[in-house]
């Protein structure tokens, strides 16, 4: 650990040392929070080593220096309103990305507009942030998109008749739950089982078998790592006869993968992005960001990670092109259109990613394998996936 | 008081206790180690509630009372491991006792002159201002009698303020008894070990044995009871 | 409709997890009993006993059976050293102090991890272990029968160990009453230290099976302490062996009401449960033995 | 814990005028900073429930590891009443403080009977509940989504001066720091009141204070009425500040908890102890300990607590300030 910072560090004194002889242009100050302790340290760690990417890869690629301010907001309202009040306020920040939370965006995006200073999360995804018509509020992911790859997979895909869905009683999860059912009902499937859970559920086996007998052909859990690695564990013993196991997000990462061996194989699950799911005509991007991020940090990069440097990146862009000033900012990041590792990205009045959906994968022999939308897919699903007893 | 008892699970503590107290008597209690004392004063007290039986101070049914409405009524006690309110300063122990004793709040000017005279007639008024946890062991049983005092009691119950004294501030202690008795019109219960003490100083005796009464009269007619003696020197027990 | 079958497999699953209970909580309830120590970092050292487990795995392929000693001396040694650096210097204060003391522990211990070993998930992965067994319907994993049957013996075994070693009945002794255990010439200030690191000890094999049945990371101490507290009230203060049926009571409840009701209700159930015997009988549901 | 040269001792009213007078003073030198404004919010607020923590505590002798339940529950009754029943947020935050209270009752009658660790826990338990309701009664709280758009409380003007507190760091600072001075100014008031004597006599020894008279029962509920209901308030005021609620934040353990690590800190055997000690661990997290460790600094703060528990149990102001005689 500390042979890794001491490495760190000089690698950060020789960029930085690269950077003074090419520095020329003014440094860029960007900022950023997420909850880089507390129950969310996990998220929050991913999405800051993802920016911390993007900003060095920028200076290489642009020769403009980035100072790059993080701040760890603790998972506390009251800190990420600090760590606004610290970027914007006194770092003056160009802009700002990160944040991870509904609870936590919330109040710091709120900050962040009273600053009038441009930002971008990827970790919010609750509608309500958006209905409150900021000018400097923009995200990469939003509900709608996920609670449709998975509604859409479930009716055109496997056509299936009676789903279960089980969620996390968390925000998010309740969100994409009911959208879920909400997009499912209207195309006639239905939801006979419905049911939240607590976060640090460990026995799921009662919930299961409500679905078992009300005879669901596909469990849908909505919910974090935890739960799948649980109602998984739980689904095996069981032998639940379900024909497709389906998880919202942050199922089928390598993290995943490597906990769970052969019981993740055929699961479901939606993502902005998984290595090697980018559409070709940003798989370049994609395979720079990859190689970059291996380098950096030695491991694969997740999905939150890829959101926070293509967040990073996108503010970096726009504040280098407009000079910083935020009306410019804004406008630039307002008229973006591109294709992009995570599809195509371009923001919609209220700062909503206009094109977004999500992509529906099914792990196989340790990979992901899109299988929806069809345009992305790289296979065909393996659907019903073989049961439970033979994996 | 009829028929009393206190178990402790299978244990009966005090056994159906009968016995009454006179309006101004001064009434002592005594027995061997276990006999049931410090039990029948926490009863009387109202820390804890009878099994069984009824305690009435006149006329008026209070076994079922809390703690402090007893004390509301004028039942008083010290406590055998004294009590104080150890951060408190003496006076402040004292003060607090006149406040609450009763349930109508005196003026603060009739407080403050009850509190001094409590604390001179207790020999305290030099140490009032330390702190409880500062008084040795003989001030802090006075400050045991001093706070039941302040709460103006009709009955005052005395657990072994004696006990752990040095001879000398027995003798000192005798006479506040006496003139508490005697000059307030206090009735008073004792419990205690001194034999010779108690002797000299109330007018009639109750003698506890297991829980039992063995000997309610005249304290000399105590040390000549068979039963009484059986007691105390460790004979066979009776039952 | 809910088949019979289910209702029999969600009633053994709550047994099961209500075993599991028991043995999360043992080194908890055996502290608070003997020492009145509440151990608030009590969920970390089962936390490290998950990750001693883990990292032999994964890095040497030892299997959690075999590692289990391994994870019980470094909850035993990490119960010791607290004992050792804090504990005994706070031995008389109020009961606050200590469990301020002991929180103050498992923050740190948390952060450690999360230095040492990131936030990720750990799970312990065994073949043989997630294997299932079938009983007509009925279905349990090997592990989780496994888990369960060392949980019993994990209770029965320091049951014995009290009642019939002789460091056992000093460990009574001084509990029940220390100064005349002093005068009986045991070293009180020693024996604290012994249960200490044995509280540590049993949270440290807890942990390879909280990475087997679930999984381990740094947060996970915190809500396994409450819950551990919330078994040792069930059970009543002193009473080990009630530590197995407070837990299944705690286990089957919760998964019938979710079979009955719903899932929302479940974390409810328990805290009620709490309150209800805390409040009409403080003493637990099987009194006070030591 | 004997500091050294701690010849100097003070009254409790002069350390509290001393900590006053700089609070007053603190924007000028920060020179309005809204980053170390909003920074010291946070400690005031958390110095204001840790002191309402401490008149259950430090007067009347009765722990409480449920604190939580009051602030979540103040923060969430001041929303509903002001987005729903279209209160003021003043009269909403005051609406929340009596909500407080009488939660307080329903719960403590029960509890009281309960001593020590089993008191603060029962306590616990119930803000537990608190919080499952929260989540679970969706069309009162919002459920787990929480509620958005919390109003801030209404602006004030006075003469020319306006306190805008959607806007303006120092407008909720002052604020904050207003709550934090009623909240001390009662806890002393109820120290010298009739009810305060009888909290001291409890928290020395229950069955000794009923045996002078002193009725426990209602002293016990005075002393977490009073706790409770500006915890409440605390809670309500944390609602308008970050306009926004959820059960996780509101009900957040680190409401229980954090106060009395402050409480401890500060010293429990003063008023003015406890916000001296949220405003000290505060500063230390926040520009300390966050320096040198970027996360799991929190690591630090563990350390730091059980090093105060063992070696200075009477907390920072504990061996300084004299309490006051009667």
């Amino acid at each position: 650990m500390i042979a890794r910072k001491t490495w760190r560090l000089v690698l950060a004194a020789g960029l930085a040392a690269a950077w003074t002889q090419a520095g020329a242009a003014p440094a860029i100050k960007l900022g950023a929070h997420a909850p880089e302790t507390g129950s969310l340290a996990k998220h929050g760690q991913e999405q800051v080593k993802g920016i911390r990417v993007a900003a060095e890869e920028f200076s290489k690629r642009t020769g403009i220096a980035v100072d790059l301010k993080v701040y760890d907001d603790e998972s506390q309202p009251q800190k990420a309103v600090a760590a606004v009040e610290k970027l914007a306020g006194i770092e003056k920040v160009a802009g700002i990305v990160g944040g991870y939370g509904s609870n936590l965006v919330g109040p710091a995006s709120e900050a962040a507009e009273r600053y009038d200073t441009p930002y971008m999360t990827t970790g919010a995804v609750d509608t309500k942030l958006s209905a409150r018509h900021f000018k400097n509020f923009f995200r990469l992911n939003y509900m709608p998109g996920y609670a449709a790859a998975q509604a859409n997979t479930i009716r055109e895909l496997f056509q299936a008749k009676k789903v279960a869905i089980l969620f996390n009683s968390q925000s998010a999860t309740t969100e994409i739950a009911e959208a879920v059912k909400g997009q499912l009902a209207a195309g006639g499937v239905q939801v006979p089982v419905f049911e939240k859970f607590e976060k640090g559920t460990t026995n799921y086996k009662p919930l299961l078998l409500k679905a078992r007998d009300a005879g669901c052909e596909v469990l849908l859990v909505e919910g974090y790592f935890p739960d799948y690695v649980g109602t998984i564990k739980d689904a095996k013993i069981l032998a639940l006869p379900v024909k497709a196991y389906v998880g919202a997000w942050g199922i089928g990462t390598p993290e995943f993968i490597r906990e769970l061996g052969p019981m993740s194989e055929f699961v479901y699950g939606t993502s902005i992005w998984e290595m090697g799911t980018a559409p070709k005509a940003a798989r370049a991007e994609e395979a720079r960001f990859v190689e970059a991020y291996r380098a950096r940090f030695k491991e694969d990069p997740s999905y939150i990670a890829m959101l926070g440097y293509l967040s990073a990146e996108y503010m970096l862009d726009a504040i280098a092109k407009g000079g910083g000033a935020a009306a410019r900012t804004r406008d630039l990041l307002r008229a973006m259109d591109a294709v992009t590792p995570i599809g195509r990205v371009a923001f919609d009045e209220k700062g909503d990613p206009r094109h977004f959906t999500a992509v529906l994968f099914q792990t196989r022999a340790g990979k992901q394998v899109v299988v929806y939308p069809r345009d992305r897919a790289g296979g065909e699903a393996k659907y019903p996936a073989v049961p439970w007893s033979t994996r | 008081m009829r028929g009393l008892s206190k178990d402790y699970g299978k244990l009966r503590v005090v056994s159906s206790l009968t016995f009454d107290v006179r309006e101004g008597e001064l009434l002592g209690v005594i027995g061997p180690n276990g006999a049931g004392k410090t039990t029948l004063f926490a009863l009387l007290g109202g820390t804890i509630a009878p099994t069984e039986g009824e305690i009435r101070f006149r006329g008026q049914a209070v076994e079922r009372l809390r703690p402090d409405h007893r004390c509301h009524l004028g039942i008083a006690r010290t406590f055998q491991v004294v009590r104080p309110f150890a951060e408190l300063t003496v006076r402040e122990n004292v003060r607090a006792a006149a406040l609450f004793g009763k349930p109508e709040v005196p003026p603060p000017g009739e407080i403050r002159a009850a509190v001094e005279e409590v604390l001179a007639l207790t020999g305290l008024a030099p140490v009032a201002a330390s702190p409880a946890r500062a008084l040795s062991l003989p001030q802090r049983k006075r400050l045991e009698v001093a706070r039941a005092l302040a709460t103006r009691p009709r009955l005052l119950l005395l657990d072994e303020v004696l006990a752990g004294l040095n001879p000398r501030a027995v003798e000192e202690a005798i006479p506040l008894i006496r003139s508490l008795h005697a000059d307030r019109g206090i009735t008073v219960l004792v419990i205690e070990h001194n034999l010779r003490a108690i002797m000299g100083l109330s007018q009639r005796v109750l003698v506890l044995n297991f829980g039992e009464r063995i000997y309610d009269g005249a304290p000399q007619g105590a040390v000549e009871d068979p039963e009484v003696i059986r007691a105390y020197l460790g004979g066979p027990a009776r039952a | 409709m809910i088949s019979g079958s289910s209702i029999v497999q969600s009633l053994l699953s709550g047994l099961l997890e209500g075993g599991n209970y028991a043995l999360y909580s043992l080194g908890l309830a055996f502290v608070f009993g003997i020492l009145r120590i509440i151990n608030l970092a009590h969920g970390e050292v089962v936390v490290l006993g998950g990750y001693v487990a883990y990292w032999t795995l994964v890095r040497y392929g030892v299997g959690p059976v075999l590692s289990m000693p391994l994870a019980a001396a470094a909850g035993g040694a990490l119960g010791w050293l607290t004992y050792r650096l804090f504990l005994r210097r706070v031995r008389e204060a109020p009961e606050l102090n200590t469990l301020i003391l002991t929180f103050g522990v498992g923050i740190f211990l948390t952060n450690l991890f999360l230095q040492l070993w990131t936030g990720d998930l750990r799970s312990i992965e065994v073949d043989w272990l997630q294997r299932p067994l079938t009983l007509g319907p009925i279905r349990a994993s090997v592990g989780e029968l496994a888990a369960f049957g060392f949980s019993v013996a994990a209770v029965l075994g320091l049951q014995a160990f009290l009642h019939r070693t002789r460091a056992g009945k000093a460990i009574r002794v001084t509990a029940i009453d220390r100064d005349s255990a002093a005068l009986a010439g045991i070293d009180v200030e020693r024996v604290d230290r012994g249960a200490f690191a044995i509280g540590g000890l049993l949270a440290g094999i807890a942990g390879p099976v909280l990475g087997i049945l679930a999984n381990v990371s740094p947060g996970v101490g915190g809500p396994l302490t409450v819950k551990a507290f919330i078994l040792t009230v069930l059970a009543g203060v002193g009473s080990i062996s009630g530590l197995i049926a407070a837990g299944m009571i705690l286990g089957v409840g919760e998964a019938l009401t979710v079979t009955f009701f719903s899932s929302s209700y479940r974390e409810l159930f328990g805290f009620t449960l709490f309150l209800g015997i805390l409040l009409a009988r403080p003493s637990g549901l099987f009194g006070r033995r030591i | 814990m004997r500091w050294p040269g701690s010849g100097l001792r003070v009254t409790e009213g002069t350390a509290a005028a001393l900590f006053f007078g700089a609070l007053a003073l603190l924007p000028l030198a920060l020179s309005f900073n809204p980053y170390y404004l909003s920074i010291l919010v946070a400690a005031l607020v958390l110095g204001s429930v840790a002191v309402s923590w401490n008149v259950l505590a430090g007067l009347c002798g009765q722990v409480s590891f449920g604190h939580a339940g009051f602030f979540g529950l103040g923060a969430y009754a001041s929303a509903i009443l002001a987005m729903r029943a279209g209160w003021s947020p003043w009269l909403a935050m005051a609406g929340a403080g009596v909500a407080g209270v009488a939660v307080s009752l329903l719960i403590g009658l029960p509890s009281f009977k309960l001593r020590g660790p089993y008191f603060a826990l029962a306590i616990l338990g119930f803000a537990e509940v608190l919080k499952l309701l929260a989540l679970n009664l969706d069309s009162l709280t919002g459920g787990s989504q929480g509620i958005f758009g919390v109003p801030p409380p209404t602006a004030l003007r006075l003469g020319g001066l306006t306190a805008d507190f959607e806007a303006s760091r120092t407008a909720n600072y002052y604020l904050a720091g207003l709550l934090l001075l009623l909240v001390w100014g009662a806890a002393v008031l109820l120290r010298r009141s009739r009810a305060g004597v009888a909290m001291a006599t409890v928290h020395a020894d229950e069955e000794a204070a009923a045996g002078i008279g002193v009725p426990v029962l209602r002293t016990k509920a005075t002393a977490l009425a009073v706790s409770a209901f500006f915890t409440a308030l605390l809670g309500a005021f944390y609602a308008h500040y970050v306009h926004y609620l959820d059960p996780d934040s509101a009900f957040d353990g680190a409401w229980s908890i954090m106060p009395i690590v402050a409480a401890l800190f500060g010293g429990m055997s003063t008023l003015v102890g406890p916000a001296v000690g949220a405003l000290v661990i505060t500063g230390l997290d926040e520009f300390l300990f966050k320096r040198l460790f970027e996360s799991g600094h929190q690591l630090f703060f563990g350390l730091l607590l059980a090093a105060v528990i063992v070696w200075a149990p009477s907390g920072l102001l504990g061996g300084r300030v004299r309490r006051p005689t009667t």
